[in-house]
Order: structure tokens, then C-alpha cells, then sequence
């Protein structure tokens, strides 16, 4: 069944068009990210999907019901904000049951499921304490539990894991996914980290200007980018110009060509191979990183860590397998 | 507006403008208190409004809300004029007949022949000083507040002295010039034409030179005859009494000069809520007790003369001390107005309210 | 554990409240309205009202001889508003005003700037107490408590004369303008008092925005080769500003309407706080008074033009 | 956030103290005057030491009914306050519309403009309307001036109510009406009790306004001015001054606590 | 010569020990990284730097000369701080001639210098606009122009990329290091990023509690960790305990394995290896990442893109290059 049902939806604010005609259907249970650059309409959409923002067009359905006119507080559907949005005044298991107090649910019932939710989310005997008692990523878990107590039928997530530092957004990240897989419930994920899209979604729906510019699997928008935008915003691709890939022996349009598919050296039969001039090298731990400069193209290589790393200056020839490299839908 | 033709039952209460020191019920000295037996008598609660000067009265008056006020001659022909204030019935004041004759009829009081009011309390603006600078010897002359000298105590009277905040002042100028400058021809320091009007003020930018700070309210000016340094100033009775109850330094004089002074009436407000309470009280501030009482208190000579004999506070020297014969010599308060009977043209009051401001700031 | 319904839309609320609540989330102009009725109308219409009608008063004149106002158009009340003595009093006011407001700042800048920089704990709540205190004791008694100071007979007199100093305090009595027979009847009492009494109010407003500059924008003017001096006059005082332009709307505005302080404390020459008074008091005109009043309303519709401009009004 | 340089420059610590001296030695000198033994006159030093004002302060009605009046002023101007800072602030600061602006200036016109003006020009309204002077012109006034320090209070707070905490409730079901009850007030309810100390400070102290649109009246200002000018107790009006400073001093201390521990809970979201 | 010394620097807050009897030696030119995890001394190193904290104890010279007492703006040192520290009341133009302003130099000749440097920092024009009109990565633009137009001796950075998203950060990073060359100036670079250390610095100290735990090139740290401490920290290797390690044929000492060390399969003779159960996968775009339970010790691996995943729960044999696993110095 489909979860939420986006069509035609467009969200304008004055002059800004911050969603623009949006299509999208999200599917029961489904992982389902929407990945893009600083305003382009992301967190509006979440907004919609809450009832906090009125389409200016089209039309919203959740699990098959029109969703325009309804206030947020009728909606099935949670949030877990950004910045945790945790009640300051409250304890912590006030906070997890207040969806449930403010629906009538009598104090030990919700004080128990508040319970059982703080258990879920690794916090129990957390309760008593207050927001300000948290770290960050302990809030970020009791704004799990405060969405989920109410088993939401579509949990909205607005970067939750942004003010994270990297060791806890990893741990975070595994944690949910775990979580979003034993509950079955729709999660509808807002980021602006590709990896972060990549490595936990089902689904990716690539924004740009209040647009959709790609909608697929990780591997789709990863490795067969539509368009320029998705190429070069999903991972940093090397995005190549009509001309460039011509020389190569393909149809002179854009490409994308990921850095980690170029090897130094002639390559296999089958490869296809150009030469230029190494211009920097950069050290990445687990790669290397080396641009180089070929008909007038700076274009990105990773290297494993093993390889050797020709010095700044000298020439070199990449190889690729000639599938590696994804004709863009665009024309030149 | 016709006058109340019979006197009802008390409304319960009655509020009145008065002078300081007029209606007292006894909170600074238990003795001196005319307010409780009337109140008790009458069933009439008294409310008292003290104001300043006598444009403060006025102004009260037109914002209404009062029902009697005690208005010296500057302010009574104003009130009447403004249709502020209503003619009352005599018949209605069995005391009426009591009241010295040469107040029964005064100009302040009585338009047309027409009695607006009861009058109450007279008596003189005195030069107050302090003894002991004036060595036991009382001025002769005004001109220690309006000229700069050097007094008995060897220093210079300047920012020593005080005068009156308020823009009748300007005939206590006038009645000085009037002695000192018989060329200017004033005849009345309350009608004063273009030139003499002109002197008067140039003498006040003179005092202004001499004055630290100008009195406004009596209790404030005893204040600083007590801690600012101030030796002598135009005054009345009242803070004289006050003073020397005390026992501070002080005494009064009249000047040569001559002096001014007020004769006062308290009038009924011509919206007055209060009517019959109002009626019983001027009635009430008739009584040789009250009137006797009352002028012991401020340093007044009563309206009543019965007052003069017999009042324990007053004594028999009493009126006397307090200038009951000088009747004919004081230059009582009134506003000056543009037509005016010795020179057909005068400067307008509201020229010396304005110009009055001028001259204390410096103008 | 599951304690709620599993309907995607959840049935509209029939209880009042839950009516009302859906009304207004579909209608946020009437919600707006709902809590803008009480304040706009009272603010609104009877002060603001009562402004302008004050305002028009000062249109009219007043019967020289019974005090009763004349309700007809007339330009007169201005033009008496500026003859030489009246606009005396304008003068003299708005001076005293702009000195009594410099004074203010001048000291409360460096209690404020302690209490923002350095005091920390215990200290700043005792601070804070510190500045309250004479905030918001009675203000009748601590003019008079500066009366008693000032008098001839006064203490500072009275101290003065105990550290024989007394030459000093006349010597400066002797200055014209600023002197006088005795401090309580001069300028210089009067504006004693006025920055005592209004000095408070601008100690608050420059902690509050002195407390927002960042700490490290004073270490990067230091960083960049500027010493305490130079930091101070390029950074900190003008990011000060906007709580000093604060407190000065009320140093400023409360000594312009005063009628208190310069009766007790001064020369007997007016200020325009006396001026309204006495007019509409004493004299019983009303015109006239009215248009004493435009003087400080334009001069703090001026000031809070640029204070808003200046983003003062976050530091209030 | 990082402490400057632990301790202040010498100049910097004497002239902060010399002027928080300025501002305490004249308060001092109040307390004082309570308990000298001479009446008449302020004589300094003061010749001798009593108890005797208290008692005697205690036994006049007229302060008590001056006390009650202004007590009675004040809370009904606060309670009023109350009520419109705190719509005024949450129009301002949770929606947006035309004339948001104009709204805060409105506010703050009462306070930016001299009590004097204010005074006036509602006394003058009060004549042209006939509205006889009583206990409610006095609040009327009060409270007009009262509103922008419980506007300015609660307008700080809402600001630091972060927007998404109000959605936050209504996304968990609650509604609107729920969501004030449940976190706003709790939110702010802090900031309306400062508020609302300062406003009834501010209304138990102000004379100007007051000598304007009470007419008779006598609030505790009223009585003091009156008593000053034509004292008949002097050192009875230290004794009222110095226990409404010890008494305002309560409030005022509570109010900065309140909004102290606010500031925490407001900031803990961050 | 040492541009910054440091010998057995500490500064203690109390019973804090922010920085712990430190010694470095900061070369003229160098590019030096400071990098460790929140608390651990660095921004407090660089305040000892800049002259805004005064040692508890030790020896700090700058270029040879004493720094104790000295405050900083009688340094030549200056500071881009994290969030940049403009000046919001002037312009940006003002902002970059403050240092020039205070050391009085004539207003034709600052605001000149200062157009310069903003040129330099690609910001041409930009001079009329006050702080609040640029974007995140233009203030950090201008906070470098703001230190440099002094021709300091040495540049401090306190995570001046902290704020930045990724796209951004990356282009920093380079434009940073370009600039650092053509100036020559040493630069003193604090992060928690191990990325942006590894990728930008000649030399890094990895902090801990106030001490350094390792000081050397990023291929040191990166690849030879002398403590658990440094290998957990820098990049995410697997920590492998004292048994385990053991029972791969090595010494029974704490070691480091990295990620992308680990390959599929038996691998060639000379290869370790060993066997285990998939755990968890997740696609990372370049890579994929496999979790595998090998003894009760998670290991993670990071397989290239073109390799099959097998999933989770399949058992699997991981190998990998005998001197790939590094020892640490810490015993058991
Ligand atoms: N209430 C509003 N009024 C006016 N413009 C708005 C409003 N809300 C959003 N916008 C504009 O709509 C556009 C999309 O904003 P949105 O917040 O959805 O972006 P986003 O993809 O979530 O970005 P980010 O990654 O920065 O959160 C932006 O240009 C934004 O400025
Ligand atoms: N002024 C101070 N007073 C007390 N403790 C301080 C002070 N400054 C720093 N500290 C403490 O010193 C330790 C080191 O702080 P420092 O800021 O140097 O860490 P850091 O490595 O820069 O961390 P981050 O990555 O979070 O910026 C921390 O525990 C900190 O709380
Ligand atoms: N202590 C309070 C001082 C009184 C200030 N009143 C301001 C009211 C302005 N209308
Ligand atoms: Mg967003
Ligand atoms: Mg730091």
C-alpha cells in the first residue's frame, strides 16, 4: 500500500518555489530518503507529510486518505525534528508519553508504554532525568521513543542525525536502520549527507530547487545518474564534458565517471584508457587521492592505500572498464 | 443660576480647595482643630485639597469635583467671570449678619450685588526674617528682598532671601516702586499701564539676581528658612506662627512700604455635589470659635469680629497683633485685568503669569 | 502496546476546545485577531486616543481671564509655545536631559561591564540585586534622601566642612550657570539627583548587551594587534550601543517629563515636566500644556526611531 | 562559554564600586532617618537612636489605607499586564502579519514616553469622556505602562522557545489549546512571573502618572509626596520607604531567580 | 627554524588538565595539524599560541622568542577562529584592515591591502557588505583574509571548516593548502575531522586528555598507531585484542587492522586469514562496508564497489597481507 502519495504537490512562498510540482509515492514499511542540497524543498515536504505547511497545488494522500485541511494533531504520522524539539520542562518520560497523555491514555498505561519505548531506544532508567541531563545523541534517541510511543503509521525525520559528531552519527545510523526493520513502520528520512542516503535508505529521492531530479534505489542514483546535478552531488563524481567523452569513443554527451573506477595503468583489453599530468595528490587514509589534468579535464582518482602515488607533476595514463562509465540522460 | 432657596438634609460629605493651614483637624496640633465637631454635628465628611496659589484654585476649580473653595481676591473674580462658581443664598447662612461690614460687600465677593460666598479669613503678606541676622531689629523697608545689600550680619543678602512663586507677586513690586518711584504714578499695584508694569518686572530680574529659589508651598519655604539658609522673604503669618512655635529666630514686620494681602471667600462650586453640606460648613466657618480658631492658627484676622474677643487660642490681642486696624492699609489680592479703573488700559493677568515664568528663568 | 488507533487520520475532536482548535488552525488570520482584540484596542484606541487628543488640545486657547479653553482652531498655543521664556524651559530641559543621559552612561558602563564581564556566580546575582535595589526604592524618598544631602545645612555641607573643604564647595558654587546659594538650588543638585535617581535604568540595558557580545570577538580584536584601548573604542563600545541608545530612552524620556525632582531640588527655574504641570495644574491651561507635551513626543519619537533602527529595542 | 581573564583591571573594580556606592549611600541614609529621634527636622548626624517610628507608623491608618490602595492598584495593573503583554507577545513573536512592527513600539510608547504625557493626556480623556476619577482610572493608567515589562519578558521567552518545540506538540497530537496548557505556559510561565513582579514594582512606585488620574486618592506615592511636603511624622515616611524597599526587594529577587533557573531550562534544548 | 615551541607545556584549570606537560616543535612553514576529540586540549594549545591563556607551567617560544607575558596583540600571530569572529558592525572591508587600523597605518594604504587580500581569498568586490550578507563559506573567507593581510609569522585555526557542508569543506581544504603554499606561512590547524588532518597536514599530534599520544606524518599515524587510543581515533581501523591477535600467528599485543587491509577469500600464500559470519552490510557508494563476527570480535571490512556482498549471515573468510596488521607499543 502506498504510505504517503505525493501529486503534484507544490509548496510556493511568495516568488520562492520551495516545492515544485512533486511526485512521489512512498511505500508501506520503505526506507525512504530525500537527499539534496541546502533548500532545495526537502524539509518542506517533510512539512507537508506532517501538516504543518498547506500545499499552495496538488494533492496529498497518507495510506490513501486526502491529508490537505488536516492539522498536524490528527495525523497519524510523527516527527523526530533536527534539533530534538525535546519539552525542556518535562522529564524525560513525560516527554516519550506526552502524544499519549495529550490522547486521553491514563497515566500508568502511557507512563508503561513510555517505558517500553525508552527500553527500545537502549535508555531505560533514563525517565526521571531532564532533556538538559542528555547528550546529544541520547536526545536524539528520546525523540525516537516520543515519536514511536504513539506507533506513528509514517515517521518523519529531519536530519536527525545532523548535530552528530562522526563516531556517533555511525552508531546512530546502524541503530535506526535495526530499528525501522523490526518495527516495519514507513520511515521518511531528510539528509544532506550522501553516504548517509546510501548506506541506509531503500529508496533515494534526489532534490533540487524544489524539484525531484532522480528517484531510486542507492545503487540507481549512485552509479546511473540522470542528470549532471545527481552526478556530481551524489558522491563526487567526475562529471565529463560532451567532448571529453567522444575522445573516449562514446556518444558525445555528459558522463560520470567515479573516481574509485580509474586505476593507474594501461588496464585490461577491454578497458578504456587516457593520459595526463598528475596536478595533486592527497592522502586519505584508506585511499589516495589523485587529480590529474587530461585534455584540459581535472578529473579525480581514488587509489587504494597500497598503490604508489606518482609525485605532483609527473604523466600518467587511468584506465576504466568501459561500463564504468554512465552516458547521462541530458543532451550536451 | 439661581441660589438654593432652602437648606435640605447633609449629602454626608464636602470637599474643599483650600489654602494651607486653613481647615485643620487637628494632625499637626491637637488644639487646632475645627473639622471633627462639624463633622460629628453635621454628618458632613470633610475632604481638603490644599493648593499653592491661586491659579492652582482656579484650575482646580474649572476641573470641578469640589464643592467650596477658600479663594483670595485674585482668584474669587476669576471663578466668578468662568461661571465656576454659584451665588449663594445669605438668607440660608444665619451668620451672615455677623460678618465685619467691610467685607460683606467687597468687590472680590459681591458682583452686582449679587454675594458670591462667605468671606473667611484676611490678612497680610508680612516680611518674615530671621532675628538673629537682623540683630532683634526688624527691616524698615521691602528692599532687602529686592535690592542687593549687605544685612546686619555683615554678609550680602544675596541668595538669602525668597519671594513668592506665584505671578501676583509682581504687586508686591508694584507697591514697592509705588513708594520708592512716585514718577511712574502707579495708583493701584494691581493696575498697572505698559511703563509701570515694565519697572515692576526690571525690579524682579533684579530680586531674580538675589533669590536662590522662589517659594511655592508655606511648609517648603519653612523648610528652608530652617536648613537653606533663607533670612528673609515675603510671607504670611501662618509659617511666622509655625516658625516661632517652634522656637526658630524668626519674626515679621510691616514694611513702610505698606503690604498686600488677601481676603479670602469661600465659595460654592456651581456644579457642587454637595450643596447643603457646603452651605452648613460656610455656615460652620462663621462660628466665632472657628473663625477665631482658624486665625489664631494661620496668623488671619478673622471676618467675624465677635471672633476677637473671648477666643482662648486667639487672645485679645489677637486680631490686633494680626493687623485687624490695618484694614484700610493692606492692598488686597485681585486680578488685574485690561480695563481697570485708574488708567483705563492695563497689562492683563495672563501677560504676568507668562512673564512671571520669564523673569525666574531669567528672561 | 499499542495504546493508540491506527487510523492514518485521526477523527476530528468534538469537544469545544478541539473544535475550536481545528477553527483556528484553518483560520490563523481570526486566531490573530482572537489575540490581538484585548491589547490593540486598549493600547490602541484609549492611549493612543488619548495622545492625540491631548494633541489636539494644543490646537486651541484658552480665555486668559476665567482659564475656560476656547474650542476654536488656533496656531496661538505654539507660537507662546516659543517665546523666549517658554522655549527657555525647552532648552534647558532637553540639556539637562542629554548631560543627565551621558552622566548615566558614563557610570553605568562600568558597573555594567563588570557585572557582564566578571562577576560570575554569586557575584553576578548580588550584582543584579546590587542595581535593583535603588531601582526600585521609592522614588519620593530618595529625592528627599538628596535633599538632606544637599541642603545648606545638609551633610555633604556638613562633611565638606569636616575635611575642611568647604573652600572647594564654594568655590564651585561660585561657577555662574552650574552654581548657587547652596547645591540643593542649583543646576548641579538638580542634575545630581536626576542622574542618581534615572542611572539605574541604564545599568541593565548595557549589561544585557554587553553580555551578548561575543568573547571572542574581543580576542580577535586582540588577536589582530588591538590593544585594551583600541579594543575597547572599535569593538566593544559600539556593539555596546544599542543597550546604551536602551537605557538612554529612559534616562532620557524620564528626565524630560520629571516635575518632581527640579521643584524639589533646584533654582525655580522650570523644566518641562514643571512647565506641563504648572500649566495644566496650576494655571489650568490645558493648550498650553498639551503643547509642552509634543516637545518630549517628538523628541522620543525621534529617539525611538533611530534606537529601533539601531536594534536597541532588543537590549530594553 | 570561555570566562575572560580571571579578574577585572584595578581601574575597572574602583570605579564599578564607586558608582554602585553612589547608588546605595543615599538608600542608606533612608533607613537611618527611620530611626532618629528628632521629628521636626532632618538633622545630621542624628541625635539619637528609636524603635519608636515603627510602632507609631504601624498605628496610622492613614498609611495602611494608603498601603491597601496601592496594593489593590497594583495587582489589579498587573493581573491586567499579565493578560495583554502576553497576547501582545505571542502575536508578535508566533505569527507574522502586517503592522508587527508598529505592535512593539506600541508597547513600549507608555515607558518611552514621560509618565508626565501619559498622565495627561488620560486625565484629559477622562474629562472629555465624564469618567469621574476612582479606583479604575488609577489602574487604567497603571496598567497601560505595566504591559511592556511583561511584554518584553515573555517576548525574550517565546524567542527562546524554539519554534519546532510548539510543533513538536501538535505533530504528538496535541492541540492547540492543549499545546498552550502543556508547553507554552510551562515555557513561559516562568518569564510571566518576573514579569509580573516588575510591573507591580513599577505600579506600587509611580507618583507621576498616578498624581493624574487619581483625583482624591491616595496611593502609597500619593501619601508619601503629601507627607514629605507637609510632614507631620517625618521619620514615620523613612519607616514606610524603608520597609516598601525591604518589601519590593522579595519580589525582585524571586523574579531574578525565576528567570535564572528559565534561562536553563529555555537553554537546555541547545 | 621552529616557528612554535613548546616545551612540557601545561595550562590546568583547577583540577582540569586541559594541556599536560605537551612538547612540540613547530617548523617555519610547516603544515601542522592538531587532532583529537572534543575536550582534549587543542583549542587550549592554540590559545597558548595566540597568547589568550598563559601556561601553568612549561616554556612556549615563537620564532625563539619567550611568549610567556606577552599578550597577544603584541604577536605575530593570528587567529582564524571557528565561527570566524567577525566584527558585525563593520563591513567586510573594515573587518580586514582592523589589524592594519590598529597598528595605525593610513586608511588609502589598509583599505587597499585589505581589497588585496580579499582578492586573494577570491571575495573581489565583496568589501561594502557587513558579515551577516555572506554565506558560511564566505565569512571563513574573509576571517583568513582578515589574519593574513597581517603577514603574520604564524597562522592559528580552530577548525575554521567546522561549520561548513561537505561540498564546501572540500573546496576549502584545497584552496587552504594552495594558499599555505604560496604564502609559506606556517599554519597551525586544529580539527577533529581525522579526514581533513590526514589529507591537509604535513605533520599531525594526535591529542588525548591534554597530551599528545602520537606526533608524525599522516601515513604514521594513519598507518603505524603506536597506541589503541591513535588507531580507534584516526580513520576506523579494527582494534584487535591481545588473544585474537594471537591466534592470527602474531605476538599477543593489542594491534590495528584497517578496514580496506581485508579482502574476500583465502588471498595469496602469504596472506593471514581467518573466518566468520556477516553481520551487517551497507552500501557506502564507493564501497561497501561488511561487518563480520569473527571469535566474539566484530571486524569491519571495506570491499570495493565491484565486489559481490554476501549477505548477511553467510559465513566468509577474510585475508589480508601479513604486514598490514600493526602492532602497538602497548602491551596486553
Ligand atoms: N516559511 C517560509 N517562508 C518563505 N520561504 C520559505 C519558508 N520555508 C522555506 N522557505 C524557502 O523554501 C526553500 C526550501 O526550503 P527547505 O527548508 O525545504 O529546504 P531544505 O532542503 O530543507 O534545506 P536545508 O538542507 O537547508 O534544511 C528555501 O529557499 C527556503 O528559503
Ligand atoms: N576557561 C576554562 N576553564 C575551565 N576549563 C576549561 C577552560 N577552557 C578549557 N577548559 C577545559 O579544558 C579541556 C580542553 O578544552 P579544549 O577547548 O582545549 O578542548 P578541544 O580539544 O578544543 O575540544 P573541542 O574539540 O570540543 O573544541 C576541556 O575539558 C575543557 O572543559
Ligand atoms: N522606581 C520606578 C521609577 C518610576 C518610573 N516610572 C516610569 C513610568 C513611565 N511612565
Ligand atoms: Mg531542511
Ligand atoms: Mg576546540
Amino acid at each position: 500500500m502506498t504510505a504517503v502519495l505525493f501529486e503534484n504537490v507544490s509548496r510556493h512562498f511568495g516568488a520562492v518555489r520551495a516545492v515544485d510540482s512533486v511526485n512521489l509515492a512512498i511505500a508501506e514499511g520503505e526506507f525512504f530518503a530525500m537527499l539534496g542540497p541546502s533548500g532545495s524543498g526537502k524539509t518542506t515536504c517533510l512539512r507537508l507529510m506532517a501538516g504543518f505547511e498547506q500545499p499552495t497545488g496538488g494533492h496529498i494522500e497518507i495510506f490513501g486518505e486526502t491529508a490537505e485541511g488536516v492539522p498536524p494533531y490528527r495525523r497519524n504520522v510523527n516527527t523526530v525534528f533536527q534539533d530534538y524539539a525535546l519539552f525542556p520542562h518535562l522529564s524525560i518520560l513525560e516527554n516519550v508519553a506526552y502524544g499519549l497523555m495529550v490522547r486521553g491514555i491514563a497515566k500508568a498505561e502511557r507512563l508503561k508504554a513510555a517505558e517500553n519505548a525508552l527500553a527500545m531506544v537502549k535508555l531505560p532508567g533514563y525517565g526521571s532525568r531532564r532533556p538538559g541531563q542528555l547528550s546529544g545523541g541520547q536526545r536524539q534517541r528520546v525523540a525516537l521513543a516520543r515519536a514511536l510511543v504513539n506507533r506513528p503509521r509514517v515517521l518523519l525525520l529531519d536530519e536527525p542525525l545532523g548535530a552528530l559528531d562522526l563516531k556517533l552519527r555511525e552508531q546512530m545510523q546502524e541503530e535506526l536502520k535495526a530499528l525501522q526493520k523490526s518495527l516495519g513502520i514507513t520511515f521518511v528520512f531528510v539528509t544532506h549527507d550522501q553516504g548517509e542516503a546510501l548506506s541506509m535508505a531503500d529508496r533515494i529521492a534526489v532534490f533540487n530547487e524544489g524539484r525531484v531530479q532522480q528517484l531510486g534505489t542507492p545503487e540507481d542514483v549512485y552509479k546511473r545518474p540522470q542528470t549532471r546535478f545527481v552526478a556530481d552531488f551524489v558522491g563526487s563524481s567526475n562529471v565529463l564534458a560532451p567532448s571529453f567523452v567522444h575522445s573516449l569513443g562514446y556518444p558525445a554527451r555528459y558522463a560520470s565517471l567515479r573516481p574509485e573506477a580509474l586505476a593507474l595503468g594501461e588496464g585490461g583489453s577491454n578497458a578504456r584508457r587516457f593520459s595526463g599530468t598528475v596536478v595533486a595528490t592527497s592522502f586519505l587514509g584508506a585511499t589516495n587521492r589523485l587529480t590529474v589534468e587530461a585534455a584540459g579535464t581535472r578529473i579525480a582518482a581514488m587509489l587504494p592505500a597500497s598503490a604508489a602515488v606518482p609525485p605532483q607533476g609527473t604523466g600518467v595514463t587511468l584506465s576504466f572498464a568501459a561500463e564504468d562509465l554512465h552516458l547521462m540522460d541530458e543532451a550536451a | 443660576q439661581e441660589p438654593l432657596t432652602e437648606l435640605g438634609k447633609g449629602e454626608g460629605e464636602v470637599s474643599i480647595v483650600a489654602w494651607a493651614g486653613y481647615i485643620e483637624r487637628g494632625e499637626t496640633d491637637k488644639n487646632y482643630d475645627w473639622v471633627t465637631d462639624f463633622e460629628k454635628q453635621t454628618g458632613c465628611k470633610v475632604s481638603v485639597k490644599t493648593a499653592a496659589t491661586s491659579d492652582e484654585m482656579v484650575a482646580l476649580m474649572n476641573e470641578g469635583g469640589f464643592d467650596l473653595v477658600t479663594a483670595s481676591g485674585d482668584a474669587s473674580n476669576r471663578l466668578i467671570a468662568g461661571k465656576r462658581v454659584q451665588p449663594i443664598n445669605t438668607d440660608l447662612i444665619p451668620s451672615w449678619k455677623t460678618i465685619d461690614e467691610r467685607l460683606q460687600n467687597a468687590p472680590w465677593n459681591t458682583v452686582k450685588g449679587v454675594h458670591y460666598g462667605t468671606p473667611y479669613l484676611w490678612g497680610p503678606n508680612v516680611l518674615m526674617y530671621n532675628t538673629e541676622v537682623f540683630k532683634g531689629e526688624a527691616p524698615k523697608s521691602w528692599n532687602v528682598v529686592f535690592e542687593e545689600m549687605t544685612l546686619p550680619d555683615g554678609k550680602s543678602n544675596k541668595g538669602r532671601i525668597q519671594a513668592y512663586d506665584g505671578p501676583i507677586h509682581i504687586a508686591d513690586a508694584a507697591n514697592y516702586l509705588m513708594a520708592h518711584k512716585p514718577e511712574l504714578g502707579i495708583k493701584d499695584p494691581y493696575e498697572l499701564n505698559e511703563d509701570q508694569y515694565k519697572a515692576a518686572l526690571d525690579l524682579l530680574r533684579v530680586q531674580r539676581t538675589l533669590v536662590g529659589r522662589y517659594w511655592h508651598d508655606a511648609m517648603i519655604q519653612i523648610d528652608d528658612f530652617k536648613n537653606e539658609g533663607v533670612v528673609a522673604s515675603g510671607s504670611w503669618p501662618f509659617q511666622v506662627n509655625l516658625m516661632q512655635a517652634e522656637k526658630q529666630p524668626i519674626a515679621s514686620t510691616f514694611p513702610e512700604e505698606g503690604v498686600t494681602g488677601w481676603s479670602d471667600t469661600t465659595m460654592l462650586h456651581a456644579d457642587s455635589q454637595h450643596p447643603n453640606c457646603a452651605y452648613m460648613w460656610m455656615e460652620h466657618s462663621l462660628s466665632p470659635k472657628v473663625q477665631g480658631d482658624a486665625a489664631a492658627w494661620f496668623g488671619a484676622v478673622p471676618s467675624v469680629p465677635a471672633a476677637c474677643k473671648g477666643n482662648a487660642l486667639l487672645g485679645d490681642e489677637g486680631c490686633k497683633t494680626n493687623g485687624f486696624e490695618n484694614f484700610d492699609k493692606i492692598r488686597f489680592w485681585k486680578t488685574p485685568t485690561s480695563k481697570c479703573e485708574t488708567q483705563g488700559e492695563c497689562v492683563p493677568y495672563h501677560r504676568w503669569v507668562s512673564d512671571y515664568i520669564g523673569v525666574i528663568g531669567g528672561r | 502496546m499499542s495504546v493508540v488507533a491506527e487510523n492514518p487520520i485521526l477523527a476530528r475532536r468534538t469537544s469545544t476546545f478541539g473544535r475550536l482548535s481545528d477553527y483556528f488552525w484553518l483560520n490563523p488570520k481570526l486566531f490573530l485577531l482572537m489575540l490581538l482584540a484585548p491589547p490593540l484596542p486598549w493600547l490602541g484606541i484609549i492611549y493612543l486616543g488619548s495622545l492625540f487628543a491631548l494633541l489636539l488640545q494644543s490646537f486651541f486657547s484658552i480665555d486668559e481671564f476665567s482659564g475656560l479653553i476656547n474650542y476654536e482652531f488656533t496656531l496661538d498655543t505654539y507660537r507662546q509655545l516659543l517665546i523666549p521664556a517658554n522655549f527657555d524651559i525647552i532648552l534647558r530641559t532637553v540639556i539637562m536631559a542629554a548631560l543627565v543621559t551621558l552622566a548615566s552612561a558614563l557610570i553605568a558602563f562600568p558597573i555594567a561591564y563588570y557585572a557582564a564581564r566578571y562577576a560570575r556566580g554569586k557575584w553576578k546575582a548580588l550584582f543584579y540585586l546590587a542595581v535593583m535595589l535603588p531601582l526600585w526604592s521609592s522614588y519620593l524618598v530618595k529625592v528627599y534622601a538628596w535633599k538632606l544631602i544637599l541642603a545648606k545645612e545638609g551633610i555633604l555641607n556638613w562633611g565638606f566642612a569636616k575635611l575642611h573643604l568647604t573652600w572647594l564647595l564654594d568655590a564651585w558654587l561660585a561657577l555662574p550657570v552650574v552654581g548657587g546659594n547652596s547645591l540643593s538650588i542649583s543646576y548641579t543638585g538638580t542634575f545630581i539627583v536626576f542622574v542618581y535617581v534615572w542611572m539605574p535604568f541604564m545599568i541593565l540595558p548595557i549589561q544585557a548587551a554587553l553580555e551578548r557580545v561575543p568573547v571572542n570577538l574581543i580576542e580577535a580584536s586582540a588577536d589582530l594587534g588591538g590593544n585594551p584601548g583600541q579594543t575597547f573604542r572599535h569593538v566593544l563600545f559600539p556593539l555596546a550601543l544599542p543597550g546604551i541608545i536602551a537605557g538612554s530612552i529612559f534616562t532620557f524620556s524620564l528626565t524630560l517629563g520629571d516635575y518632581i525632582i527640579p521643584q524639589i531640588i533646584g533654582s525655580s527655574r522650570l523644566f518641562i515636566g514643571q512647565a506641563v504641570y504648572a500649566q495644566q495644574g496650576t494655571a489650568g491651561n490645558i493648550p498650553l500644556a498639551a503643547a509642552f507635551t509634543v516637545v518630549p513626543i517628538v523628541i522620543m519619537g525621534f529617539y525611538l526611531w533611530m534606537a529601533k533602527k539601531r536594534g536597541a529595542f532588543d537590549a530594553l | 562559554m570561555r570566562s575572560d581573564r580571571s579578574s577585572a583591571p584595578m581601574s575597572l573594580k574602583i570605579t564599578a564600586a564607586a558608582g554602585l556606592l553612589f547608588m546605595h549611600l543615599p538608600i542608606l541614609l533612608i533607613f537611618v532617618y527611620a530611626f532618629t529621634t528628632e521629628e521636626k527636622s532632618y538633622q545630621f548626624p542624628p541625635p539619637g537612636f528609636t524603635l519608636n517610628w515603627l510602632a507609631v507608623a504601624w498605628n496610622r491608618p492613614d498609611v495602611w489605607a494608603a498601603l491597601s490602595l496601592s496594593v489593590r492598584v497594583a495587582s489589579i495593573a498587573t493581573a491586567v499586564a499579565l493578560v495583554l503583554g502576553t497576547l501582545c507577545a505571542a502575536a508578535v513573536s508566533q505569527t507574522r502579519f502586517f503592522g508587527r512592527e508598529a505592535i512593539s513600539l506600541l508597547v513600549i510608547l507608555p515607558i518611552a514616553l514621560p509618565g508626565i504625557i501619559t498622565g495627561i493626556a488620560l486625565r484629559s480623556a477622562f474629562s472629555f469622556a465624564d469618567i469621574p476619577f476612582s479606583f479604575w482610572t488609577i489602574v487604567l493608567g497603571h496598567a497601560t505602562f505595566c504591559v511592556v515589562v511583561v511584554y518584553n519578558n515573555a517576548v525574550a521567552r517565546f524567542r527562546r522557545i524554539s519554534g519546532s518545540m510548539i510543533e513538536a506538540s501538535m505533530d504528538l497530537g496535541a492541540d492547540g489549546f492543549q499545546t498552550f496548557r502543556y508547553v507554552i505556559l510551562p515555557n513561559i510561565g516562568t518569564a510571566l512571573l518576573a514579569g509580573g513582579m516588575l510591573a507591580f514594582a513599577l505600579s506600587f512606585d509611580e507618583v507621576i502618572v498616578t498624581t493624574f488620574t487619581a483625583g482624591q486618592q491616595q496611593t502609597l506615592p500619593i501619601w508619601m509626596l503629601e507627607e514629605l511636603v507637609r510632614p507631620r511624622q517625618r521619620p514615620v515616611t523613612n519607616v514606610v520607604a524603608m520597609v516598601v524597599v525591604l518589601v519590593t526587594f522579595l519580589p525582585i529577587l524571586a523574579a531574578y531567580y525565576l528567570t535564572r533557573e528559565g534561562d536553563q531550562i529555555a537553554g537546555a534544548g541547545k
